[in-house]
Formats: structure tokens, C-alpha cells, sequence
């Protein structure tokens, strides 16, 4: 088993790259020909095919007694001078849970979109971008080295930009695909510094501790920095530890593709694609990406403990600031995007205060509840004839019990309440938020739990409870049916997992084992502290009871007392306004980005056209200076030499007027400035 | 080594200047034949291709240099793969001008025009292996004078005179500084030998004037790179000039000027020390220079090519923007800066061709060079979806967005910065903010291509049967930017016989 | 008394070389212009006997006078009408303040450097009692062959493209 | 005070070279821009026969100022040739006239 993955694993990621060949290249044949079943079903086989290979990866790894750790070495990818990459992929227990989360919610979506994505002209595009996207994560999260890493990195972010604006007809469709792509370049830039400086430092270790050639040395493999990782103690780069540096860097990169502040604003936008989409990339796969990273390199994060506080921080913050959000958007996707955007606030929390495999559990469950979640509304908008507004629903709990069904347990799932699977996941992080003596963000977590169930029982009931509040002629309500089997299945599959996925990582507190942990124990190591089992008891209950206020105020607002929320919404007119508007964030970068490049953009594209004159203009102004100067002391003091006075003045004069360039001449006067200037500055010094 | 053992080295050159003369009095017997563009192109390939084959052939694996004719030239690793480069490219030069329609069209002569190419590349040939002030200079003004001559080699256009007298106003200017410059390195140091200066600075002290004489020396340099301050004439050239011979002035002379700057400032002025580190020898510290143009060539091309409406003017910023982070490296002060020269020059050539080949394909369509005529242009029919995803194919690449090829050339340019030997942080800096920057206005294109469906122009035509070479043209271009950018452990390995090109 | 005659020829020679040059430079008629340049080129090709460069001097009149300035004068006639040709050299103004003050940077720094540096003879300074024909054409032939050989190459692709730049004008002017 | 040194020959080049510049720059006529450019290989070609007598070895520089005079020679007909071609298309030589590409 063993010796298979080592061969062949890097199958896994052949299938879905073939499949997404294949689509891209024949598939607007295939589909002129045959139609749409063959397209489905080479891209759910390529997937499926991935997926049976991850469970065999699975095994293999359960099996295996000494390290936990399988590396396929496919080729050496490039080895000059003293870089050294391989196209390796390492297989370890976290590794491994994600491709298992990958290929399977993946596979789910896939069938998904079978129904989902039924009769659009762009059918094959679509499955081709899917399988790509597969592909990249899959390559992201199996990469050995840095290098790899970051390719995937960058291939799922395009896959994001390619799907975002799928429908690239509509203008907010391209507009919001742009948008991601720029704000998630912004965060790559920070990581491929990120990159450099590790490579840097780690180059600088080696020198430090007597080895100079580092030829043939895969120095930014994982392995490799996790055995040598001490080599970064006591490198510094402009008086900061490099370690710091270097984490800080690679955060910001977390922050562009897992969406967290302060580069956020791209998720909610990101909405505009189809919905399978956002159930895979912007909620299951893509955004964790940044939580992976950061469990991958668990032992490098380990060596700052500043950057450890500014990532549970900044998760925590972001899980607050977006579940207030969530409270008052009425797009149903939006309030999803934000939920992710809050939930993975809550995964970097866990990150930051080092319970990794805690993050990580969180990351998996929520993969689960949250595609559930998104397909659920998936099938909402489909039933509702693509209505996004949940001003408009209301009462399809009728009409759609499957959906309805799938939704709920999701739904409770999210909110924490027990037994359900995100009550485990999203407790263990508060309990280890707690134990690390961070109170402060454990009361911010605590808060965004009964945020989140108040917002969630909100969705829940404005959409499937009471009257159908969609205007007769867009949307009547006989018209209002059940999806199709391909769609539902994948719902009552993931509702299930959202349901039991729980107790794999069921605590010891509460008589468990935690599986989940102890599994992922050779990456992370055993973080068993000592034990407060009362004390674990007591955060259990609290967060358990928060949940359960927020959906029973939720439940009062919005089903019982329907008409308070306005009531109150008016009474406090200026805070709902700036929650409903987002904080006014994406006015805030707008105005200070947009505007801002704007401005310098045009302030440069001038430079060309203008600087030479610019010099001239100031030669000229200072020229002028001069002229007026030896007027002033001509009229004073010598009376016969005015006239030439005054012909330098008129020089100067005829110099200001707006004379045609040249611009040839123009050219070579900047040369021969340059040339001025270069040779001055070393005559004189 | 003498003349006359020399010339045993000298075939592919002199094969080459053999079969221009001969090119010259078959075309002037022959009128009739050679006046059409078809078969003047052919031969013109043909001619070329036999150079290549020659040199390929006579030169392989350089153990150790070879100086032929007294010194003028030196043959090693740097001339061989180099000039294998530029005859490539003056190959794509003639396969380009054939399926262009422009250049068909306005070409009243051909039989000069085909001349006039090859003249070109034999000066290219010369001047990336020339070791020799004079022969330096020479081999330079000989591919300046066919440049010029080139660029303003049509009647229809009526850009083209005027982008070929301003190039030769400046180039004139900027080859007389540099001639000054040369007069003052000669005088410091009393030879025109490469090697003679090396060992006359290595032995002297020579003060502030061998800094001087090198700043003139790069503005002809730096005009053939078109760097930052001497870059003005590039863009004007490149709108005016017939589009593959735009191609053409983008890839190969600019490949020709970086050897000569290689050449030039490695073999001079830099030591081989121990454990392959390189260090300065004289008193002018040229790399600070080269890092400072470097980082300004950078940022000016690409901001002044955010605001660009013509493609081929786009493309030249572009193409000023890359010359600056290729100058990146070559400031390094590494044998790896070296390498990635090269390394990326080569990806450069795939991508940047491919780039024109699409531009001229879309200007046979619309006689226009505009961006906004791009607009929709993948779903008017399936050429035009080909076309722009070609042109996606190559401007991936040009972003350096993985896995294209130009992402694994950025890679290597910004990797030679950060060589523990000699660090240049600041400019690895910049870069990355400049390749952030480009991303912008290569988005723009895609997105104007691929995200609108309002179409401009006049409709496409379809496929062609007379235009395949030009379809399989762009698709070999892009496959190999797509293969090199996953796979690029050959290109990797040929550019590291540049290891021990600095003894 | 016979040093003095010489130095005396040679500042002579050397303001017949720089006078004219303001002329090039500031004549507002372009014919001035070029009779300046004439007198520039005589006076270098003096300094060139004064350097001992006696075959360089001969080149120098032969293909600065008899070839480059003729091809200018060609080109002056061929392009302007003869009425207006008093005002056909104009400059512009702000371009040559801009340029007055960076020459003069130029000049300044460069004069400084020139002066201060020492430029060591490498053999005490060689004479060519006996003319340089000799020895130049003796070094053309052997270590600058090829550049010699170049050149014609290079003279060759000039004609060429040259012919085919200018006929294309002259035939159309005939059409 | 002796006169004829290399000092004295190299001041003269440097003028002829920054009165090239000069000219290059200021001049509105193409001929005249193109004038400044000869005085600057002029300059060129006297400094290499002044370095070739004063401080080199042997005639290299002298060498080199003929191949300096060649090639001017060489770029005057190319330049008249195009000066034609431009002045077909622009009726005048007046270099800022040449705009029609800019940007």
C-alpha cells in the first residue's frame, strides 16, 4: 500500500488535470455531438477517481507505523546551482484529510453541478475550470516544497478568476473577478516574499552553521525546513527575527486567499459565480488554503510567538467584524460569504493560539456544514428562479422539504448546537483559545457564536418559513419544485457528514477519544495539556447555551415578532446603516486604492509626455529668476546694459510660451541630462 | 590566433556573408525571381537556416574560449548561444514578414528587403562575439544602420519613415557618445583588446574617468536595450516600424545588446575569485549603476504602459519593462544573474514573438493596431476564440504567472538578486512590485478580449488555408511557453554552460 | 623660435576647429552651417598632422569634405527651397537653454576630470617620423582584417538599402 | 608652457563633442541635428588619433578613427536617404514636425 502511493500517488493528481484537458480542449465538440451526460461524466470520473485514490492514501497512512509521512517524488523539477525543486508530493495525515475533503466535497459539488449547470452554453468551460481548480488545490496541498506550494497557490487563484467571472457577460461578474484576482495578487505578492526571504534566511543559517554548497539541497522542501527550521534562530533582517518577517509575509498571503482583514472585500463579490462555485472554492477548499498553510508550517510559526498573536488576532476580529456583517445582509449568498469569511476567522483563531489540529477540524467540518449550506441555497435559487433576496422567499420549506431538511441540519450545525458536528470543532477552539489564556478572544469567539446562530436562524427563517413573499409575477409560488436527484443527493450526503463528522474529534471532556487529533498527532505533535475537565465542561455549556440563545432570538425576531427587526433597525439608524453597508470597507479601498492608482496612474502616464518639459519649464523658471534678478540690479545700478537685460528677460518670455515640442529632441535632452547628471555626480564626488 | 586559422571558426559568419553576396548577384540576374516576396523569404530561411546548422555544428561544447582573428572575436559559450538566438530569431523575422500581410503588401522589394535581414543578423553575430573595442563598435553601427534602413523599409505606412529617421537621429547621437566613450576607455588603458583593458585595470589604478568613459559607454548600450533614459526612441520605432520587424527589434538586437553587456562589463571588469564568486575589479562599481537603471527602466516601462491604447506601443513599454528586470540580473554580479540572462531571454523569445505573431494576425483581420479593436475577440468565431487564447497563452507568460514559462524566467531573474554573495534587496523589491504592476495592463488586454461580448471591428474571417504556417507558428510558440514553464530542466541545462563563461 | 611657430600654428589650427562650430551651431542658415562644418573638418584633419597622423588627416578630407559633406549639401538642396533658406536652420529656444546649461555641466565636470587625471604614456608618446601609411596599412591587413573586411560588407548592405530608401522617393515623385 | 599636449587636444574634442550635443538638441532643421552628430564622431575619431600619439600603443586609436570616419560616412547616406523619404511625406524637415507618433 505503501509502496503504491509512493510510485503512483501523484495519480491523484493526473486525473482531474486529464479531465480538465480533455473538457477544455474537446468538450465544445463533445458537446455539439453528444451533449452534456459525457462532459458530466468524464469530470465526476476524473474526480471520483481522485477520490478512491485519496481514501487508498488514507489507508496507507493508517497503516504505516514509523512517521506517517509518504513522499512521491515524480521528477526532479529543476535543480540550478544551488536551487534545488522537485515535483514531490508528500503524503501525511494532514495532507491526507485534505485531499480526502477535497476530492470528496469536490466529487458532491461535481454531481451538483450536473443539474445545476444543465443547458448553460458554457457547460464543458465549466467542468474544465472545476477539474482545473481540483487539480490545483490538489497540487497546493500535496506540494512537498515551498515552490510547488505557491504554483498551486496561484493556479487556484486563477481557477477562482476564471469561475468568478464565468459568466463573464455580465459587467458585475468581471468586475468581481478582477477585483479577487487583484486583491488575492496583492496577498501573493506578500507570500512569494515571503518565499524569498525563507530561502534567504535559511541560505544565510546554513553559511551561518558551515555549510556553503547547498547544491542538490531541496532547501525549501517541508522536510527539510522542519528538520533544519532552528537554522533561522538568531537571523535577523532589519532587527526583526527573520522567522517574524517571514511569517508576517506568508500571513498576508493567508489573508488575500482565505479572506481575512484586512483583504476580505473580494469573497462577498465573489458571489457572482455560480453557486456550486461558491460552495467548493469561496467556502469548502480555496479560502482554507491560508489555514493549511499555516498548519503546514506549524513548526516555522511555532518560532514567533508575535506572529502567533497577530494571526489568532486578526482571525478573531475578522470573526466578529463578519458575523456582524452577516446580521444584516439579505442576499443569500452574501450572508453565507460573510458566515465563511467569520467561520474562517474562527480557523485562524485556532491557528494563532496553536491548536492547529483543532483548526483543522474546524476547517473540515465546516467544509461539510458549509458546502451544505451553499448547495442548499444553490437549490433555493434554482426552486426561486434565480432570487437571491430573502426579502423575496419565505415558506419554501413546503415546497422544497429535501432542501429544507438539508438546510436545517446544516444550519444547526454552523450555530454549534450539540451534537452536531460544528459544535465539537467550533468548541475545541474555544476551549484551547481559552486554556492558551487568551480571554479576551475567547469572549470574542464566544460572541460570534451567538451571532452566528442568530444570523443563521435569520436565513433559515426568512427563506423557508412563512409566506411566500415573492412578487406573483417573477416568481409565482405553484412554480416553486424540488431540485433533482443530482442536486439533492449531494445535500442529504454532505448534511449527513455536517451531522456525524463531529465525532471523529469527540473530546476527551466528553468521554471521546478525538480521533481527529491524535491522527494528525506526527504533524503537530500532542498538545495534551493538563486537564480542567470542569472548567472544559463549563465553556462547553456556555458555548452551547450562546448558541441556543442566538437561534432562539432568532427565532423570536424573525418568526415570532416578524415586524421588531425593522422597528429596532430604525431605532438604531446609524449603526444598522453602517453594519448594512459593510463598515463602508469597500468604500474606504475604493476611495483609497481605486481613486488613488487612478490618480497616480495618470500622474505617470504624464511623466512620459511631460517631465522633459517639466525640466525645461523649471531651467526656464529659474532662468526667469535669474533674468528678473539682473533686471532689478540693471535698472538699480548699471543704466546702459538694460537692453540686454531685457533680451534675456525676453528670452525667458518666449521660452514660457508654449512652444510645439520636439519630440526627438525631447529624447536626446533627456540622454544627455542623464548624462549630465551621472557624469557630475562623479566628477564631484 | 591568426587570420588564417581563424576562418575555420569563422563559417557560420562567413558562410554567411558568402551567401549575401551571393544572395546579391543571383537577385540582380535573376530579377524576376527574386522579386517575389515567396521566394526571397524562402531563400533568405533557407540561407539563414544553413548558418544555424553550421553553427551548431562547428561550435559545440566550449571547454575552453576560442579568440579568432587577433582578438576581434572570442568564441565561447556566451557568442554561441547567443547568436544561436539571434538567427533564430532573424528566422522567425522571414517566417513572420511571409504571413504578414502588411509586410506582403508593401513590400516592393524583397529581394533588399531579404538582404537587408540578413545583414542584420550577420551583424548580430559579430557583436555578441566580439571581444574587441573596434570590432564592438563596428558590428554595433552595422546592426544599427540595417535597423534603421529596416524600419523605414516601406512605402505604405507613413509612420515608417518618420520612426526610421527618428531611430537613426538618436541612434546616431548615442553610438557618437558611446564612441566617445570608447576614445576615453582607450586612452585610460591604451588598448582596444578586451582582455589587454582587463589586464591594464587589474594592474593600474585608473580613478574617477574609467567611471566616466563607462556611462558613455552604456548610453550606446543601453540604446540597443532601450534602458531607461535611453529608452525614448522605443516606443515611436516600435509603432512606426512594420510589425514583424517590431517582433523582430524586440527579441534579437536586444538579445544581441545584453551579450555585448555581458561581454563587456564581465569580461573587463570582473574577477573570478574563489568559490565562483565575482567582484568588481577597477574603481567603477558598475553593478550600483546597472541596479539603479535597472530598477527605473522597470518601473518606467511599466507605468508608461498602463495607459497605452496601441498594442504594438504597449508592447514596447512592455518590452522596456523587460529589459529592465533582464538588467536586473545582469547587475547581479552572479554567474547565475548570467544564466538567467539568457534563461530568460530565451522564454522572452517564445512569449514576446508569440505576443506580435497574435498582433499581426489581428491586424491582417482589422489594418489596425488599436486595443479596443480586440475587443470580444474570442467569441466572434473560432479563429478569433484561437487567436485570443494564444494571445492569453503568451501574456500569462509575460505576467509570469505559473505554471508559463515567464513565471519560471521571473523566478530566475529575482533569484540571481538574491544570491548570498551579493544581495540587492531593494531591487528585488521593486521587481516584485513591478510585476504586480504589469499585471494590470495585461489584464486589461485579456479582459477586453475574453470578458466583453460587445464586438468591435469589422467580423473575422475564418481559418485560412495560405495563413497555416502562421497558426502553427503561434501554436509551437505557445506550446513551448507552456512546456517550458513545467518542464524546463533542458533550457536550464543549456543555459548553464554560461557557468564557465568568466575564467 | 621655431617651438614658438608651431604653437602659434597650432592655436591657429585649433580656433579654425572651434570657431567655426558656434557657427554650426547658431547660424540660422543652414548653407552657414554647413560651410562651418567645412572649415571644422579642415581644421581637425590640421590637427591631425599636428598628431602625426598624416594618413588619418588625408581620410578625413577625403570622406568627411569629399563624401559626408557633400551627401549634406545634397541633402540641403534637395529638400529646400532656396528662397526661404535664411531661415532654415531656426533653433529652439527653451531646448537650448535647457541644453546650454547641461553642456556646460558636461563641459565643466569633464574639463576638471581631463586635467586632473593622469594619463600615464604607455610608451612616451610615438612618433611616426616617417608617416603612418606604413604601419596602417600593415595592421589593417593583419590584426583588423576583419573589421576591414566587415566594413565593405557593411558599405555594401548601406548602398543597398540606401538605393532602395531613395529610388522608392525619387520613382514616386516621378509617378 | 608647452601647448601641444594631450590635455590641449582633449579640450578641443570635448568642445567639438558638447557643441555637437548642443546642436543636436537645439537645432529644429534635420540636417542640422544630424551636423551635430558628425561633430561628435569628429570628436570621437580626434580623440582616439590624440590617445593613439599621446598614450597608446602603437595606431590602434588611428585605426579606430578611420573605421570612425567610415561609418559616418556610411550613416550620411543612409540619412540622406531617409531624409528624402521624410521629406516626401512631410514637405519640410523640421524634426518637430515629426509627430505624428507619440504617446
Amino acid at each position: 500500500m505503501q509502496e503504491f502511493v509512493m510510485k503512483y500517488g501523484f495519480l491523484l493528481l493526473v486525473f482531474p488535470l486529464l479531465g480538465a484537458f480533455l473538457n477544455g480542449i474537446f468538450g465544445r465538440y463533445i458537446l455539439r455531438r453528444y451533449g452534456e451526460a459525457p462532459i458530466g461524466l468524464l469530470a465526476c470520473a476524473s474526480v471520483f477517481m481522485s477520490f478512491v485514490l485519496s481514501i487508498a492514501v488514507f489507508l496507507a497512512l493508517n497503516d504505516s507505523e514509523n512517521g506517517s509521512r509518504i513522499i512521491c517524488n515524480a521528477y526532479t523539477w529543476l535543480n540550478a546551482g544551488n536551487l534545488r525543486a522537485d515535483a514531490a508530493f508528500l503524503f501525511d495525515p494532514l495532507s491526507s484529510i485534505m485531499i480526502l475533503v477535497v476530492t470528496g466535497v469536490g466529487l458532491l459539488i461535481h454531481i451538483y453541478s450536473l443539474g445545476y449547470m444543465k443547458g448553460d452554453s458554457g457547460y464543458y468551460r465549466f467542468f474544465a475550470y472545476l477539474n482545473l481548480f481540483i487539480f490545483s488545490m490538489l497540487l497546493l496541498v500535496l506540494a512537498d516544497n515551498m515552490f510547488l506550494m505557491f504554483i498551486g497557490w496561484e493556479g487556484v487563484g486563477l481557477c477562482s478568476y476564471l469561475l468568478i467571472s464565468f459568466w463573464y457577460t455580465e459587467k458585475e461578474n468581471a468586475i468581481a473577478g478582477n477585483k479577487a484576482f487583484i486583491v488575492n495578487r496583492i496577498g501573493d505578492a506578500g507570500f512569494l516574499i515571503g518565499i524569498f526571504i525563507l530561502f534567504w534566511a535559511v541560505r544565510q543559517g546554513l553559511a551561518a552553521a558551515g555549510t556553503f554548497d547547498t547544491e542538490g539541497l531541496s532547501i525549501l522542501s517541508f522536510q527539510f525546513l522542519e528538520k533544519n527550521i532552528s537554522l533561522l534562530n538568531g537571523i535577523e533582517l532589519y532587527g526583526a527575527s527573520a522567522a517574524t518577517i517571514i511569517c508576517l509575509c506568508l500571513f498576508i498571503g493567508a489573508t488575500g486567499k482565505s479572506a481575512q482583514i484586512p483583504l476580505y472585500v473580494w469573497l462577498p463579490d465573489a458571489m457572482a459565480g455560480p453557486t456550486p462555485v461558491s460552495a467548493l472554492i469561496h467556502a469548502a477548499t480555496m479560502v482554507t488554503a491560508g489555514v493549511y498553510m499555516i498548519g503546514r508550517l506549524n513548526f516555522l510559526f511555532a518560532m514567533s510567538p508575535l506572529a502567533l498573536g497577530i494571526i489568532a488576532a486578526t482571525g478573531a476580529v475578522t470573526a466578529l467584524f463578519a458575523a456582524t456583517i452577516g446580521c444584516a445582509q439579505f442576499d443569500i449568498k452574501k450572508i453565507l460569504a460573510y458566515s465563511t469569511i467569520s467561520q474562517l476567522g474562527y480557523m485562524f483563531l485556532g491557528m494563532g493560539v496553536s491548536a492547529y489540529s483543532a483548526g483543522i477540524f474546524h476547517l473540515m467540518t465546516h467544509a461539510f456544514f458549509k458546502a451544505c449550506l451553499f448547495l442548499g441555497a444553490g437549490s433555493v435559487i434554482i426552486g426561486m428562479h434565480h432570487e437571491q433576496d430573502i426579502r423575496n422567499m419565505g415558506g419554501v420549506r413546503k415546497y422544497m422539504p429535501v432542501t429544507f431538511a438539508a438546510f436545517l441540519i446544516a444550519m444547526l450545525s454552523i450555530s454549534g448546537i450539540p451534537p452536531l458536528a460544528g459544535f465539537f470543532s467550533k468548541d475545541e477552539i474555544l476551549w484551547k483559545t481559552w486554556e492558551s489564556g487568551h480571554h479576551i478572544l475567547w469572549l470574542t469567539g464566544l460572541a460570534t457564536a451567538g451571532l452566528t446562530a442568530f444570523y443563521m436562524t435569520r436565513l433559515l427563517v426568512l427563506t423557508f418559513f412563512g409566506k411566500n413573499r415573492g412578487s406573483k409575477k417573477d416568481c409565482a409560488v405553484h412554480k416553486i419544485k424540488e431540485s433533482p436527484f443530482s442536486m439533492t443527493m449531494p445535500l442529504i450526503v454532505l448534511a449527513l457528514f455536517s451531522a456525524a463528522a463531529g465525532f471523529l474529534g469527540l473530546p476527551e471532556a466528553l468521554g471521546g477519544f478525538n480521533r481527529f487529533e491524535f491522527f494528525l498527532s506526527p504533524v503537530f505533535g500532542s498538545h495534551r495539556g493538563a486537564s480542567h475537565e470542569s472548567m472544559e465542561y463549563m465553556l462547553t455549556a456556555a458555548s452551547a447555551i450562546v448558541a441556543v440563545i442566538g437561534i432562539f432570538s432568532g427565532v423570536f425576531f424573525y418568526l415570532v415578532k416578524p415586524e421588531l427587526p425593522a422597528r429596532i433597525a430604525k431605532k438604531i439608524r446609524p449603526i444598522y446603516n453602517l453594519i448594512y453597508n459593510k463598515y463602508f470597507i469597500d468604500e474606504l479601498y475604493s476611495f483609497i486604492f481605486v481613486s488613488g492608482t487612478g490618480i497616480i496612474t495618470a500622474v505617470l502616464s504624464a511623466f512620459d509626455r511631460y517631465v522633459i518639459d517639466l525640466t525645461v519649464n523649471l531651467s526656464g523658471y529659474i532662468l526667469r529668476l535669474m533674468a528678473h534678478i539682473i533686471d532689478w540690479f540693471d535698472r538699480r545700478a548699471v543704466d546702459g546694459i538694460v537692453n540686454s537685460a531685457a533680451g534675456i528677460t525676453l528670452i525667458a518670455g518666449a521660452y514660457l510660451r508654449k512652444a510645439q515640442t520636439g519630440r526627438l529632441q525631447a529624447y536626446v535632452m533627456l540622454l544627455i541630462i542623464a548624462l549630465a547628471i551621472g557624469v557630475f555626480y562623479k566628477a564631484i564626488f | 590566433m591568426g587570420n588564417l586559422e581563424s576562418i575555420r571558426y569563422f563559417a557560420p559568419e562567413g558562410f554567411l556573408s558568402v551567401f549575401i553576396i551571393t544572395f546579391l548577384i543571383a537577385g540582380l540576374l535573376r530579377r524576376k525571381t527574386f522579386s517575389k516576396s515567396s521566394f526571397s523569404c524562402i531563400a533568405g530561411t533557407a540561407g539563414l537556416f544553413l548558418t544555424l546548422i553550421l553553427e551548431l555544428c562547428i561550435n559545440t561544447g566550449y571547454p575552453d574560449a576560442i579568440v579568432i582573428f587577433s582578438g576581434m572575436l572570442k568564441l565561447d559559450a556566451l557568442s554561441h548561444l547567443f547568436k544561436i538566438l539571434c538567427i533564430s530569431s532573424s528566422i522567425l523575422l522571414f517566417l513572420f514578414s511571409y504571413s504578414s500581410r502588411e509586410t506582403s503588401d508593401s513590400l516592393k522589394e524583397p529581394m533588399e528587403y531579404a538582404l537587408l535581414i540578413l545583414s542584420c543578423t550577420l551583424g548580430m553575430m559579430l557583436l555578441v562575439s566580439s571581444s574587441n573595442l573596434l570590432m564592438m563598435y563596428l558590428s554595433l553601427e552595422f546592426l544599427s544602420l540595417t535597423a534603421y534602413m529596416l524600419t523605414g523599409f516601406t512605402d505604405k505606412n507613413e509612420k515608417a519613415s518618420e520612426a526610421a529617421m527618428k531611430y537613426l537621429l538618436y541612434g546616431g547621437a548615442a553610438s557618437g557618445i558611446m564612441a566617445y566613450g570608447l576614445s576615453l576607455l582607450y586612452g585610460i588603458t591604451g588598448s582596444l583588446d578586451y582582455s589587454g583593458i582587463h589586464r591594464f585595470i587589474a594592474e593600474n589604478n585608473s580613478g574617477i574617468i574609467l567611471y566616466i568613459s563607462m556611462i558613455f559607454i552604456f548610453t550606446g548600450l543601453g540604446f540597443k536595450i532601450a534602458a531607461f533614459p535611453f529608452h525614448a526612441w522605443c516606443p515611436d520605432v516600435y509603432e512606426g516600424a512594420l510589425t514583424p520587424f517590431t517582433a523582430f527589434l524586440s527579441v534579437g538586437p536586444k538579445a544581441a545588446g545584453f551579450a555585448v553587456i555581458i561581454r563587456f562589463f564581465y569580461q573587463i571588469f570582473t574577477v573570478r575569485g574563489e568559490g565562483d564568486v565575482l567582484t568588481v575589479l577597477g574603481s567603477a562599481d558598475w553593478p550600483a549603476m546597472l541596479a539603479i537603471i535597472s530598477a527605473l527602466t522597470m518601473t518606467f516601462g511599466n507605468l508608461a504602459a498602463l495607459r497605452q491604447k496601441n498594442i504594438k506601443r504597449l508592447l514596447a513599454y512592455s518590452s522596456i519593462a523587460h529589459a529592465g528586470y533582464m538588467l536586473m540580473a545582469a547587475a547581479s554580479l552572479t554567474i547565475l544573474g548570467i544564466v538567467s540572462v539568457f534563461f530568460y531571454l530565451s522564454v522572452y523569445f517564445l512569449m514576446n514573438f508569440g505576443a506580435f505573431l497574435v498582433v499581426i494576425a489581428v491586424s491582417n483581420e482589422f489594418n489596425s493596431d488599436e486595443i479596443e479593436d480586440y475587443e470580444g475577440l474570442a467569441w466572434k468565431n473560432s479563429k478569433g476564440a484561437f487567436l485570443a487564447s494564444m494571445f492569453a497563452v503568451f501574456l500569462f507568460s509575460l505576467i509570469g504567472t505559473p505554471p508559463f514559462a515567464g513565471f519560471i524566467g521571473k523566478f530566475y531573474l529575482l533569484l540571481s538578486i538574491l544570491q548570498p554573495e551579493n544581495p540587492i534587496y531593494w531591487l528585488a523589491v521593486v521587481a516584485v512590485i513591478n510585476i504586480i504592476i504589469s499585471l494590470y495592463y495585461y489584464a486589461r488586454i485579456l479582459k477586453t478580449m475574453f470578458l466583453s461580448r460587445r464586438q468591435k471591428g469589422t467580423a473575422l474571417s475564418g481559418f485560412e488555408r495560405g495563413q497555416y504556417l502562421q497558426y502553427s507558428l503561434m501554436a509551437g510558440l505557445a506550446l513551448f511557453s507552456i512546456i517550458f514553464g513545467i518542464y524546463w530542466s533542458p533550457l536550464n541545462n543549456i543555459s548553464m554552460l554560461l557557468e564557465n563563461f568568466i575564467h | 623660435m621655431n617651438i614658438e611657430i608651431k604653437e602659434i600654428v597650432f592655436i591657429s589650427i585649433v580656433l579654425l576647429t572651434i570657431a567655426p562650430c558656434s557657427v554650426v551651431a547658431f547660424s540660422r542658415n543652414i548653407l552657414y552651417s554647413a560651410f562651418a562644418l567645412f572649415f571644422t573638418f579642415i581644421g581637425t584633419s590640421g590637427l591631425y598632422f599636428f598628431l602625426d597622423a598624416d594618413f588619418l588627416a588625408i581620410v578625413q578630407l577625403a570622406v568627411y569634405i569629399g563624401g559626408v559633406l557633400v551627401l549634406l549639401l545634397f541633402a540641403i538642396l534637395l529638400t529646400k527651397n532656396i528662397d526661404d533658406i535664411k531661415k532654415t536652420n531656426t533653433i529652439s529656444l527653451r531646448r537650448s537653454i535647457t541644453a546650454g546649461i547641461t553642456v556646460l555641466v558636461l563641459f565643466f565636470s569633464l574639463f576638471f576630470v581631463f586635467l586632473s587625471t593622469g594619463w600615464t604614456p604607455l610608451n612616451g608618446g610615438a612618433a611616426y617620423p616617417n608617416g603612418t601609411i606604413h604601419e596602417l596599412g600593415r595592421l589593417i591587413l593583419s590584426k583588423y582584417l576583419l573589421p576591414f573586411e566587415i566594413a565593405s560588407l557593411l558599405l555594401l548592405a548601406v548602398l543597398i538599402g540606401s538605393l532602395v530608401l531613395a529610388g522608392k522617393t525619387v520613382r514616386q515623385r516621378e509617378d | 608652457m608647452e601647448i601641444i599636449t594631450l590635455q590641449s587636444f582633449l579640450i578641443v574634442s570635448l568642445i567639438l563633442f558638447l557643441t555637437g550635443l548642443y546642436t543636436i538638441v537645439s537645432r529644429k532643421n534635420i540636417i542640422g541635428i544630424y551636423m551635430g552628430i558628425e561633430l561628435i564622431l569628429n570628436s570621437s575619431a580626434l580623440n582616439f588619433a590624440s590617445f593613439s600619439r599621446f598614450a597608446g600603443r602603437g595606431l590602434e586609436g588611428q585605426v579606430f578613427s578611420i573605421f570612425i570616419i567610415v561609418l559616418a560616412a556610411a550613416e550620411a547616406a543612409v540619412a540622406l536617404a531617409l531624409l528624402l523619404a521624410v521629406f516626401k511625406r512631410q514637405r519640410g524637415i523640421d524634426a518637430d514636425k515629426l509627430n505624428i507618433l507619440k504617446g
